[in-house]
């Protein structure tokens, strides 16, 4: 493989596009790309329905901290071709994209285990935040569970 | 002087996304760095077991691990992620 | 969950659309969208570069055994909500997608498990067959090995 | 009658993708339906041990597996799958 490995990480308050990610992963020397797509839910709290969301990031810190999970995810899997995650800021409405990531590799099994650790990742250890905004005009902060 | 941010929930309780601080004694313990905050801000004892910090963008939980702040350092209030 | 599942299968003479895969699975009651992308990798044998892949397909009996893979899928992930296959016909040149793929869930482990069951599945009994078109003009049928 | 179709390499080897088949016995093991193939396209030999048979659109490997024929059923020839 001559090709350079890309590591990217976008943070946009505009609509994600799925095809922008898997463009930017695609290779020659790949069979398979995986992708996850994180959207919001509809979902009702404490008889509130949820609305939207609102994102909010440590911008500079979310890169350095990708740096690291892409080293971690290339030393589990070194056939990971190139790793591109969207992510939004600000408002995103019920059923809109949230996070848009996508792995490319020359067989699909390690590229399909590396999108799963790097969506656990992620929400584990890259500093973003979201709120949860409601009918009623109420917020409230979540916390990833896992 | 060290620049403190503020983020999500705990920019809400604190009120303001970014600080000043000038009188931060060092080496710290970031358990003592957090105690310092809370001064300034009683209502971040909100998050008090939930939060961590992160100094020069390395996170830090609080505890007894001491730090050094150099002039102009990046100490952020990192309360629970939800990222994704 | 009032809305209906969808299950589809299209088989396309056409460039394959990322997008297309994943608004057909989308869902307000979802959180997640696992999708996977299979493409035509530069690859040499035996001295002859491959410069195209060439699908055929026994149409009905894909959708016929597409059904039976659905309910093998929704059978160990009732969460799964859609599930969208679009796989190429004729030619279809290196770096080009020969199948896209996307599930939707409510949250993802479940759409992560089901896709990489899904695309396994489909290799091993979905009657599609591909030959390799080399630089020389020759041709060769492959055979999926797993 | 019964029309058998051939996919991929079995459409090569025999240079047609679709037949009519009038004389073909019922019930019948797919063994020696496969047989009564090679009889007709020898060159289909080329695919001995790696071919199942579709009836009606279900799989059968090459057995003592009996199948019971119908007037305008589908028979194909299956050679190893490569979708995906």
């Amino acid at each position: 493989m001559s090709e350079e490995q890309r590591d990217v990480f976008e943070l946009s308050h505009d609509r994600l596009s799925v095809q922008d990610v898997v463009d930017a992963v695609s290779s020659s020397s790949c069979g398979a790309i995986s992708v996850f797509i994180g959207t919001t839910r509809e979902d009702e709290v404490g008889g509130r329905m949820v609305v939207g969301l609102e994102y909010e990031a440590y911008e500079p810190m979310v890169q350095s901290e990708f740096t690291k999970l892409c080293a971690d995810v290339r030393g589990r899997w070194p056939s990971v071709a190139h790793i591109c995650v969207h992510h939004r800021l600000g408002s995103v409405s019920v059923g809109e994209a949230s996070v848009a990531m996508a792995i490319s590799s020359p067989h699909r099994h390690d590229g399909q285990r590396a999108i799963q650790h790097c969506i656990t990742q992620l929400k584990a250890n890259i500093p973003i935040w979201k709120k949860e905004v409601y009918d009623t005009q109420e917020t409230s902060w979540k916390e990833n569970s896992e | 002087p060290v620049f403190v941010l503020y983020f999500a929930k705990s920019a809400e309780l604190t009120g303001v996304r970014e600080e000043e601080i000038v009188d931060v004694p060092t080496p710290i313990s970031s358990r003592d760095l957090w105690r310092l905050l809370l001064q300034r801000h009683p209502r971040l004892s909100a998050l008090q077991d939930q939060v961590v910090l992160a100094v020069r963008q390395h996170y830090i939980s609080i505890s007894e691990q001491v730090v050094t702040l150099g002039d102009g350092d990046e100490v952020a209030v990192v309360p629970p992620l939800s990222g994704g």
